[in-house]
């Protein structure tokens, strides 16, 4: 409450924020915001509730307590908006439909960027050649992929993203950190996870470190 | 006695309707107890083992 | 930036689900198979006795149809969780229970009205008397889209589980008996020549509240299940 | 504040209502018994036997009173899940959930004792009629809800799950209770009521009630010990359970 | 090094996967509850006619009976294939028949045993005859192990695909139709008083051959299509 | 064939092994031999089949040209010994029961090392007090370390592993490093695939390169 006053209004926000499943904490009161043009890590180590973090973050789970303000306003699951793209542990894409069909499907829940299409996308996260292919066919790595093509489509102002990095080779996890530059350079924000583990190479961001629960 | 306990011809039908009536309400009142015997176990366990994660 | 419109999340949804059955076509036809199983099966550990077979034709193919309807009804978001996109749908900022409307009218669509379909052919195999067929067909028609909608409340409850499996159709049994008893019951009064449009207009009033009411339900219970 | 409501909102507390019921549950189990037995006493050895059905009428006194807690139970459930779904009270959906077991006891006793006095009156254990057709959708109800809460695991998550559920379920209950009305089947009519005069003769009658009092002081002490095991298990890592451990157990950071 | 003997793989395996029904114990009581709930819909549907549910209870049942346990054998191999358990069953160093038997047993125990332990029950919701019940219960006795070990062959070769779902019961169906038509034959035929013994006779034949091959061939039909 | 006469036979050689899907090579002829004490890694970027070649070293799936040879035996399914672990992205671990419970089956399935107890390898991974916990109740680096345990527990020489970095912490690798030198030590071999983005610190072992199939 009492930082929003002065600052200029945070992208989101979270106040004293904690999450308990079966009273045991999985995270502490957390307190943190992210402002336009911020990339920030949330670090920690396994089992250390990050990915929990970012399903409160996205309302889909209820802190325990605290708040999560996006924009200054409560985040509820009735009132969320374009605003926030989650990419999590699971993809949400369709093994059976091709990687072109996938992101129609997701540009038409979400909308779409100005100036960029599904091929674009594609082409840009380095899969040209496999547009047709189902999803089915790709490996890890190539499915990773799409998940980012989706993140460049959807015009969404924050990203939060559950271990980018993971099941990527070098070249994946350049495109990662081009991504999440490209994307603060034009005022969005983003809230990605790792357990440092990866060489995080676009400059030093700020970092959020989660202890294990204990 | 055995003529009460006959219920004229009916006894077939009525000693069982008795019994299932005192059987299972009586496994119903009894599960509690043990649930709570659980869970108490449980609970001890469990803070053995929260006990046992921070030492490392 | 051109954010999605409510009206094109629900067209993206409605197409990507119609291309998702016809990737999987094979699969879109178990319900069918399965109906037809069941109903070919009667006649084999029956014998067959064409008396017989007519009197139970009508509530056979009604409990065949509902069943292949139900057992279909568990993948109704099974594969959006597994996959994560239904996080997705949930997080999007579109009403999540017109999303869902979509997704049970795609059930529907699917599975409900090639059983309606087929239903002539399955009457046949089993001898029931052809005036009552047309009975059965608007039967149908009206007691299907009813178990959609009250199944997907029940699906979305039991969507967080590991394997809900049959568990749903503890859950929706109880509540689709009334439709079985009024549609059957309407047959069965067809086929002893009474009147029969009574329990028909039941099913078609409880159908227009489930048609409103459902999906919200729907909703909060996805909701409820995901959290 | 009004001192009922300022009450209430004490009972609402976990550790409150823990230590609230423990007090009340052998109290509720003694009245229990002792209304039984005076119940079964009139219903065995007072209450002449019936003109038409001889001595297998006496089973009602145990059907009927279980009938009766079948459908309150659920009320009771639906009721509580009501208050789980919209308030958010822990206690509503521990009292929900604790009382679906005890419905379907006393459920399943209502079909079991009824099948055991149709086989006598009607000739046959069982008939679809529309009656007996509800009753059993209530156990099934019963179950599913029973069967819902334990596949979640979150436990307040599975109970605001079970709780909706029941809710969807109550469109039954007028259909179990009114069924005799609405469609003429085999099931006996409404021969006992509360509010009009009763057709039944009064010797016949008290035993009837005092089992209804029994029935239902047994069904808040079975269900005050089952929400009490909730509890412990909903609160576990809480203050006020550690306290209730052995002294060995407790730990000590 | 102390390499695993075979007997102690097969005690290790039957033990996991018992657990394994006891912590899902509510998902193994679903073909239980399906089977009730398929017996309770028939009187529903077709009205309470004493004489047509006699008439029809036997085949019912059996009919029933196998839906269910059909229904559970999807889930044979599944969550073994889901978490890679079947990998490394496979590349296990004992023999693939063996472990297989060792998880069709399992099955029967499991899914089967309970239906037939309830069959008296689901023959009185249809007023089935009781001098037929003896007959019923021998063959349902003899004709679901017949379904655990066929259901397993078909289960093995569908179980590299998505949703094998009722692909599943088209194959196995046109296998068990004859242990379907045997057996409620037999209890038809104690229903009208007629020798019953010679179905039975078959089924007992053919189970024995089962039991031999089926597990070999389950196990060939897996490396087929996990390959 | 050639080989094989000369030198200390090896424990697991592949000659012009080659695999194709529909007539698409994924990976070229391989050949290369893996002797005890020996841990080789397999890098390639996403997509070149490093999961592919891992299948038909474990008999998984066969070869569409070349042989495997395990003690210079051709290697079938039928023929498989207690000689081979394989770790793959999906970990065997039933999420219904407990760490304790999922590794008693393994050794109840492939045999027990002297001197270990599931309890001990638990401990080893640095998962004392969640013995008990059902695996669903892990984290995902949590899970991927129960499935270490098990490799500690079953005495096989030849080690398979699939991105065994993938999903852990730094403790986590550093970990799964540990066991790759104990069990070279003791005379045990392991092939483990990357995509080369981790730190493989224990020393520079021998790679083998896959290209992206093209
Ligand atoms: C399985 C069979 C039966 C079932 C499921 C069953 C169910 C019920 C239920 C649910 C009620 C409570 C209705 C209410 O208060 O709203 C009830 C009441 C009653 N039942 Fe049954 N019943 C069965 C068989 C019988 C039989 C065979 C008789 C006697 C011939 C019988 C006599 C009564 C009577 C006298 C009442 C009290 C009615 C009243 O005062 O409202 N029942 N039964
Ligand atoms: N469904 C669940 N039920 C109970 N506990 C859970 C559940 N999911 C996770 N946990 C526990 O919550 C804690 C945090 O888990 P979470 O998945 O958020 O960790 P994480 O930081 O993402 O770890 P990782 O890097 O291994 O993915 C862990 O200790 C885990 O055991
Ligand atoms: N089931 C399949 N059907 C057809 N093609 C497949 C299938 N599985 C994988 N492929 C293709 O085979 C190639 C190799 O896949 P594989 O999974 O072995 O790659 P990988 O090296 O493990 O990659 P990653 O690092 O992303 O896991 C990929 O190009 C992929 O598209
Ligand atoms: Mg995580
Ligand atoms: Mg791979």
């Amino acid at each position: 409450m009492h930082e929003s006053a002065d600052e200029p209004r945070a992208l989101l926000q979270a106040q004293s924020l904690c999450f308990a499943r079966n009273d045991e904490v999985i995270f502490g009161p957390l307190d943190f915001s992210l402002h336009a043009g911020e990339t920030v890590l949330i670090e920690g180590d396994n089992g250390s509730g990050k990915t929990t973090l970012l399903k409160v973050l996205s309302g889909l789970l209820d802190p325990t307590s605290g708040d999560v303000l996006l924009h200054g306003a409560p985040l509820t699951l009735a009132k969320l908006s374009h605003q926030v793209a989650l990419l999590g542990h699971l993809p949400g894409l369709k093994l059976e439909l091709s990687a072109l069909e996938n992101l129609r499907f997701a540009t038409g829940m979400g909308g779409i960027r100005p100036g960029i299409t599904p091929h674009l996308a594609l082409a840009s996260v380095g899969l040209e050649g496999y547009e047709d292919a189902p999803l089915r066919t790709l490996s890890a790595g190539q499915r990773k992929r799409v998940a980012l093509a989706r993140l460049l489509l959807v015009p969404a102002a924050l990203w939060l993203l559950d271990e980018p990095y993971a099941n990527l080779d070098r070249s994946g996890i350049d495109l990662v950190n081009r991504l999440l530059d490209h994307h603060a350079r034009r005022g969005g924000a983003a809230l990605i996870t790792s357990h440092g583990a990866y060489a995080f190479t676009s400059g030093t961001p700020r970092r959020i470190a989660l202890k294990a629960s204990a | 006695m055995t003529d009460f306990l006959a219920m004229h011809g009916y006894a077939a039908y009525v000693w069982p309707a008795y019994a299932v009536f005192a059987i299972v309400l009586f496994a119903d009142a009894i599960a509690p107890v043990f649930a709570r015997r659980r869970i108490l176990r449980d609970i001890a366990a469990r803070a053995r083992r929260a006990a046992s994660r921070k030492s490392p | 930036m051109k954010p999605g419109t409510t009206s094109s999340a629900c067209i993206a949804l409605l197409r990507r689900d119609l291309l998702l059955v016809w990737r999987r076509r094979g699969d879109a036809l178990n319900p069918l198979l399965f109906a037809i199983i069941v109903v070919a099966l009667f006649p084999l550990a029956l014998g067959p006795e064409t008396t017989v077979l007519a009197r139970i034709a009508a509530g056979t193919i009604f409990v065949a149809v509902l069943l292949a309807m139900l057992l279909s009804l568990d993948a109704l978001f099974r594969s959006d969780l597994e996959d994560g996109s239904l996080e997705q749908l949930v997080v999007s900022p579109h009403p999540l229970a017109l999303l869902i409307g979509c997704k049970i009218f795609i059930h529907w669509l699917t599975t409900a009205l090639p059983l309606i379909v087929i239903a002539p052919l399955l009457a046949q195999l089993l001898q029931l008397p052809s005036q009552v067929l047309p009975v059965l067909m608007i039967a149908l028609a009206l007691a299907t889209p009813l178990l959609s909608l009250i199944g997907a409340v029940c699906v979305a409850l039991t969507v967080g589980m590991r394997r809900s499996g049959m568990l749903l159709t503890l859950l929706v049994l109880p509540l689709i008996v009334p439709a079985l008893i009024f549609g059957a019951g309407a047959c069965n009064a067809a086929q002893d020549g009474f009147a029969y449009s009574a329990p028909l207009l039941w099913l078609a009033a409880w159908l227009v509240l489930s048609i409103i009411i459902a999906p919200l339900a729907a909703a909060a219970a996805l909701k409820i299940s995901l959290s | 504040m009004n001192p009922l409501v300022l009450w209430f909102h004490k009972l609402g507390s976990p550790p409150y209502f823990y230590s609230f019921a423990g007090r009340w549950i052998p109290w509720l189990y003694g009245i229990a018994l002792v209304a039984a037995a005076f119940g079964f006493y009139g219903a065995l050895f007072t209450a002449p036997a019936d003109y038409q059905q001889g001595d297998s009428f006496r089973i009602m006194y145990v059907h009927v009173p279980c009938a009766w807690m079948g459908l309150f139970a659920y009320l009771f459930m639906a009721v509580n899940g009501f208050i789980a779904l919209v308030w958010r009270i822990k206690l509503s959906e521990t009292l929900a959930m604790a009382s679906a077991p005890i419905g379907a006891a006393f459920t399943f006793i209502t079909l079991v004792t009824g099948s055991l006095w149709g086989k006598p009156t009607w000739g046959t254990w069982w008939t679809w009629d529309a009656r007996l057709t509800s009753e059993l959708v209530l156990l099934f109800l019963y179950f599913g809800v029973i069967g819902l809460y334990h596949a979640i695991e979150d436990r307040r998550q599975a109970a605001r799950a079970a709780a909706f559920l029941a809710l969807i379920g109550v469109v039954n209950l007028p259909i179990v209770h009114y069924s005799v009305i609405w469609w003429n089947t085999l099931h006996q009519g409404q021969t006992v009521s509360l509010i009009g005069p009763s057709k039944i003769a009064p010797s016949m009658l008290w035993p009837l009630l005092t089992l209804a009092i029994a029935t239902h002081m047994y069904f808040f002490a079975s269900l005050f010990a089952r929400a009490r095991v909730a509890l412990l298990e909903l609160e576990s890592g809480k203050e006020w359970v550690r306290a209730l451990l052995p002294v060995t157990e407790t730990s000590h950071d």
